[in-house]
């Protein structure tokens, strides 16, 4: 009866941060064309440069980040909102970052691409395939310092064809290092489709080559994401070493805000919106009586009011100095 | 009369002309296909000549750019696209010691016909991994040929040269010029373009402005800079030389040294980083060989530090027309 | 019966190739501390720089290229001289390479690991798994050219855990070229043991992880190598794509000249010699009357007298001229 | 007094003292444990430290190295060996992409205090692809201390300074410098070396020998060129000052510019490849500085050519004495 009373509440806290990530990508994905109408123009707008964002991908992070205590690591790519919202990044910090205003977590140096909350232990990287070494970097960490937490390596299906994932799954599997790999099958790797990339249909096989486990687990459904990871949380914890996950998703935006989206079938995209994660979840959670219309309402409008307040917040910071540009190459001056 | 064509059209019109006139030309990369090439300069080429030739990779760009000194051993003549410079570091091995070295280490039996297309360049916002030039650095290695086109009328006769050169040739496009409509572009940088194909020889710098004042020398986007620096200086009574490098390997010495003779001042505008780069090689080129001037040789380039992503940081570090007017001002005291 | 015919050849060859390579290799091996003694100075005498031997791996480089033809490429590691003599490589020319001679295959230039031979589509180089990329290109070619050659694409146990070794499999997988991936496992990479690199014991089943055929055969015979690469170099001229051969062998000499091998209990060697591949073969040949003492002997006498006069030429060569230094950077001047 | 070390001792020795000092300070490497380090830069390490601290890692360099990043950013102070630099192409992106923008693309939060130990150099006939130098390339890329230390003194004082640093640093000990028996070294790269630790600033280029008549600018092992240059040009009437840079990122620019303020002539003896490296960024440094000259600045670098294995190409190649003394008779005339 304990065990019910604990996930219940990891139930609401999964299903609060999934509709949080969707409200946050959403906002961002209108706030982003400011200032680029009717002529887009990258450069322009209080959000410039490239945007990827993650709506439909929600479940992948929340079912593995609801395991992770703030010390454990998450290292991410270049879509990385999701994991962040679902580690618990300061969502002030990190949205001013992205509006590229001195209060963001970088002072506006690093930007959407780049963000790092030391505090709950998260990063990410606009290089494809980068965050492999570096999760198994922490995990070399925890198994010297003796500490237990442990290391979540994000990659897309497309990252999963880079030499970096190779490298760091054998060196973590010898090692028997607390790592995890997250491979978000989200069917693309911009244009590239997964079968046109990928020798063989499922990354999640690939664990084989390096003698550990690989599951293979549908992103729609965030408890199924949840139970993995839970288990090889659980594993790398206790000194087993490493996992591969890969997670069935789907992307419902382009690659990046922008994105022509030329090359997938619009009939795919409103396919996968039938199986919406949190819909999915939303109705589960109905269906089992765990949660009422009512405190979903109060949910959504609680998290639509932080958003609001969070992008105001964002908006309302100064930028930083021009010349603050020289700081920040070296600690300690030169 | 030629149209005017925007640099992403004329690059993907020559590898067009090059791949229908020789079967042995193909392209990959990622995205290059069906998506026509992130920065468009591919457009149009898998719709024309079908999946064997323009390949659309997975994200190994080891294993791709590799593959074009595989498949180049073998007669084939690769074009490969590195979406952005900024990823050398994962097939930088490939490049720098197998695909530059190879002729060299083979004693000239082996060729390497091959092209690695990337962009470059930052100006909107994108960040420490995604707007760097760094074509110093390739410049370093021995064994590349160096070429930065600054328009679509060199863009094109570039390209073609690059392609039909025996040896392997890095071509670097701004994305701040290829006039792809969602990034800002000089309007100048789309210009007239000739339909039939044509080369524009590599070790040929360009003087886009003759001026008796100052040499100014620059490459790609920064050139617009000097120039509207120029003009705008020009209506002060300062007469400045702009000179395009357009390849950094060869390099046209000489066209710089002469220009320097005339003006007596010399002034390097770069998008690199200032250090242990292009700069410091064009300033030495000059005062090695003795020129006398009338002001310390002087540089504009990208400080030393990663690129920043908020506008207000990034803008202050790009080098542009009020800081080569400023500096030109200073040099004429 | 004509089948049989062919296979004596076959055998004849292979011996030949075997006792070749391993005559070559160990009179290197002694020339190579010409001048350096009493104290060695890796700089000195007439081969001067590193210089990784290939004795004792024989059976893996005459078993795998026994089955080619001249326009099959064989792209090489460090340690390639088995691999080269076994493809056809001129060595009289390979030979002045090595002893920095303007005779060599690239005029001095190139050297020991940087071997070129373009009439038998041979080359190597002196990066760990950077044969597995360009033995793809050269599948890339075939492909495009509609020909029906195939490539060899040579790497040791310790290059298998390079990025390259990932990438170029799922890449060869994914467009079914006609590219050979032969591991050779001499269970060490300079002092550090297999088991210490890979988190499996064996790459051959990593094909797996690209779906494709993979097999690990004792490297010692030399029958079983051919009979292995064979079935893969049919599958790959058939278009049927591509596969990964993992070959047991061992080395018998240090990683380079002039390793004091501390890392290695002297055990482990003597029993590896007691396995000697060429021994073997001999004595297999010899027990089914396939070869006789006395032809035997001439080979050894044939192959001794082409090595003398292969050193022979090799030193009586001219060095290049000094200012060659500055040829050759490009073709076609600057 | 204190003993005469090789430079290779000098090394393992700063090493050991900063991972007894430090439990965080670990290292990773191909064949740093058991072997010692292929060019002994690690010996009796593992034996001392045990397999925890002191890792043999698979031949996966971006693996390791990208490791160092994730380690440091939990507070740990990794040491990884890249056995050759020749070999940074498979593994740039974690080093030039990361750890050298991670503190700055944080904003400062994330502090990377992560020294990549390489060797560098040729002169043995170690070929095209084992003997290079490439300070110049990284010394490039904005976020890397770049140290090169000349001899033993300098090898433990700067090495204990680079792991100290909360910055990465690149650490280039060249391998004819290390006394390791079967490498020729000048033997006065084996100087004094005090027992106890003890700190060389990063930034502060080294005066190694005062003169009046020119300048001459360098690192690692050409400074013994330089050195026997100067000795002999000594007795012709000629006075050399010799400058050991010590690092290359910080550039002690004060020092260089004002030895060429005194002497008024300056020149660069380079083993880095001539064109876009560091030879170009001396130059333009002291030029930039409006010092005036006597006679043009001059280089003496490796040439723009992939390093050749024949020993006859090679030497033809190297920077040496000889090329030293007969370029500053020129500079003298
Ligand atoms: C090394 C490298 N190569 C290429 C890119 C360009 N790029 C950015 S995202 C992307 C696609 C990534 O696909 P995937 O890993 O599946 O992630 P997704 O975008 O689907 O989340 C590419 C090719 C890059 N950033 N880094
Ligand atoms: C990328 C790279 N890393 C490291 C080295 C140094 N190195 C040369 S050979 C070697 C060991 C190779 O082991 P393996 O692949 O098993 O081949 P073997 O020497 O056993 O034939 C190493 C580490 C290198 N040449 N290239
Ligand atoms: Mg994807
Ligand atoms: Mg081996």
């Amino acid at each position: 009866m304990e065990r019910e009373e604990i996930r219940r509440d990891e139930f609401v806290s999964m299903y609060r941060l999934m509709f949080k990530i969707r409200t946050y990508e959403e906002t961002l994905g209108q706030i982003y064309y400011e200032g680029k109408t009717p002529l887009f123009d990258i450069s322009k707008g209080p959000i410039p440069g490239e945007l990827h964002l993650s709506s439909g991908q929600e479940a992948a992070a929340v079912g593995v980040c609801i395991n992770l205590r703030p010390d454990d690591a998450v290292v991410g790519t270049h879509r990385a909102h999701h994991f962040a919202i679902a580690k618990g990044v300061d969502l002030k910090k990190m949205t001013s970052e992205i509006f590229g205003k001195k209060t963001g977590l970088s002072k506006g140096k690093g930007g959407h691409m780049h963000l790092f909350d030391t505090n709950v232990n998260f990063s990410c990287s606009g290089i494809v395939g980068a965050s492999f070494p570096q999760a198994v970097g922490v995990g070399i960490a925890a198994k010297m310092q003796g500490k237990d937490f442990v290391s979540i390596a994000v990659g897309g299906e497309g990252a999963a064809n880079q030499g970096t994932f190779h490298e760091s799954l054998n060196l973590a599997a010898l090692w028997k290092l607390p790592v995890i790999f997250v491979i978000e099958d989200n069917a693309w790797a911009i244009s590239v489709p997964k079968e046109k990339s990928t020798s063989i249909s499922r990354n999640s096989e690939r664990a084989k080559a390096y003698g550990i486990p690989g599951v293979y687990v549908d992103g729609n459904d965030v408890i199924g994401v949840y139970e993995v990871a839970r288990e090889a949380v659980k594993r790398a914890r206790a000194g087993e070493g490493p996992s591969l996950i890969e997670v069935k998703t789907y992307r419902f935006r382009g690659h990046f805000e922008g994105d022509p989206q030329l090359y997938r079938p619009k009939e795919d995209l409103e396919m996968a919106k039938q199986n919406d994660p949190i819909l999915k979840l939303e109705e589960d959670l109905k269906g089992k009586n765990i949660i009422t219309e009512e405190e979903i309402s109060r949910i959504k409008e609680e998290i639509e009011t932080e958003i609001k307040e969070v992008i105001e917040f964002a908006r309302n910071s100064p930028y930083p100095e021009p010349q603050e540009a020289l700081e920040d190459v070296f600690t300690g001056g030169d | 009369m030629a149209r005017k064509l925007p640099m992403h059209k004329a690059i993907s019109e020559a590898i067009a002309q090059e791949m229908e006139r020789d079967p042995e030309v193909f392209i990959m990369g990622e995205d290059i296909g069906t998506y026509g090439g992130i920065f468009s300069a591919t457009t149009g080429l898998l719709q024309q000549f079908g999946v064997e030739r323009v390949r659309d990779t997975p994200i190994s760009e080891s294993a791709f750019i590799g593959g074009a000194l595989g498949a180049a051993s073998k007669g084939m003549r690769p074009i490969v696209e590195l979406m952005f410079v900024d990823f050398f570091g994962v097939a930088m091995d490939q490049i720098y010691n197998h695909i530059a070295k190879a002729h060299y280490m083979s004693g000239g039996n082996l060729r390497m016909p091959v092209v690695i297309l990337t962009a470059i360049g930052g100006g909107y916002s994108d960040a420490a991994q995604h707007s760097q030039c760094l074509y110093g650095l390739f410049a370093h290695v021995p064994g590349l040929k160096i070429v930065i086109p600054s328009n679509a009328y060199d863009a094109k006769g570039l390209m073609i040269s690059s392609i039909r050169d025996d040896n392997p040739v890095m071509y670097f496009f701004h994305k701040g010029l290829m006039g792809i409509g969602w990034m800002p572009s000089p309007p100048e940088a789309a210009n007239e373009v000739p339909e039939e194909p044509y080369e524009i020889p590599l070790g040929k710098a360009n003087i886009l402005r003759e001026g008796q004042d100052a040499t100014v020398v620059t490459v790609s986007r920064s050139i617009y800079e000097a120039l509207w620096a120029a003009e705008e200086l020009n209506q002060e009574g300062v007469s400045i030389e702009v000179i395009d490098l357009r390849t950094l390997v060869p390099l046209d010495r000489d066209t710089v040294i002469n220009s320097v003779k005339k003006t007596g001042r010399l002034l390097i505008v770069d998008e690199d980083y200032r250090s242990y780069g292009m700069s410091g090689e064009i300033i030495s080129t000059v005062t090695e060989s003795g020129v006398s001037l009338k002001f310390p040789p002087q540089r504009i380039a990208y400080p030393d530090i990663p690129v920043p992503y908020s506008r207000v940081l990034e803008s202050f570090a790009l080098p542009d027309k009020a800081k080569i007017k400023d500096r030109i001002k200073e040099m004429m005291r």
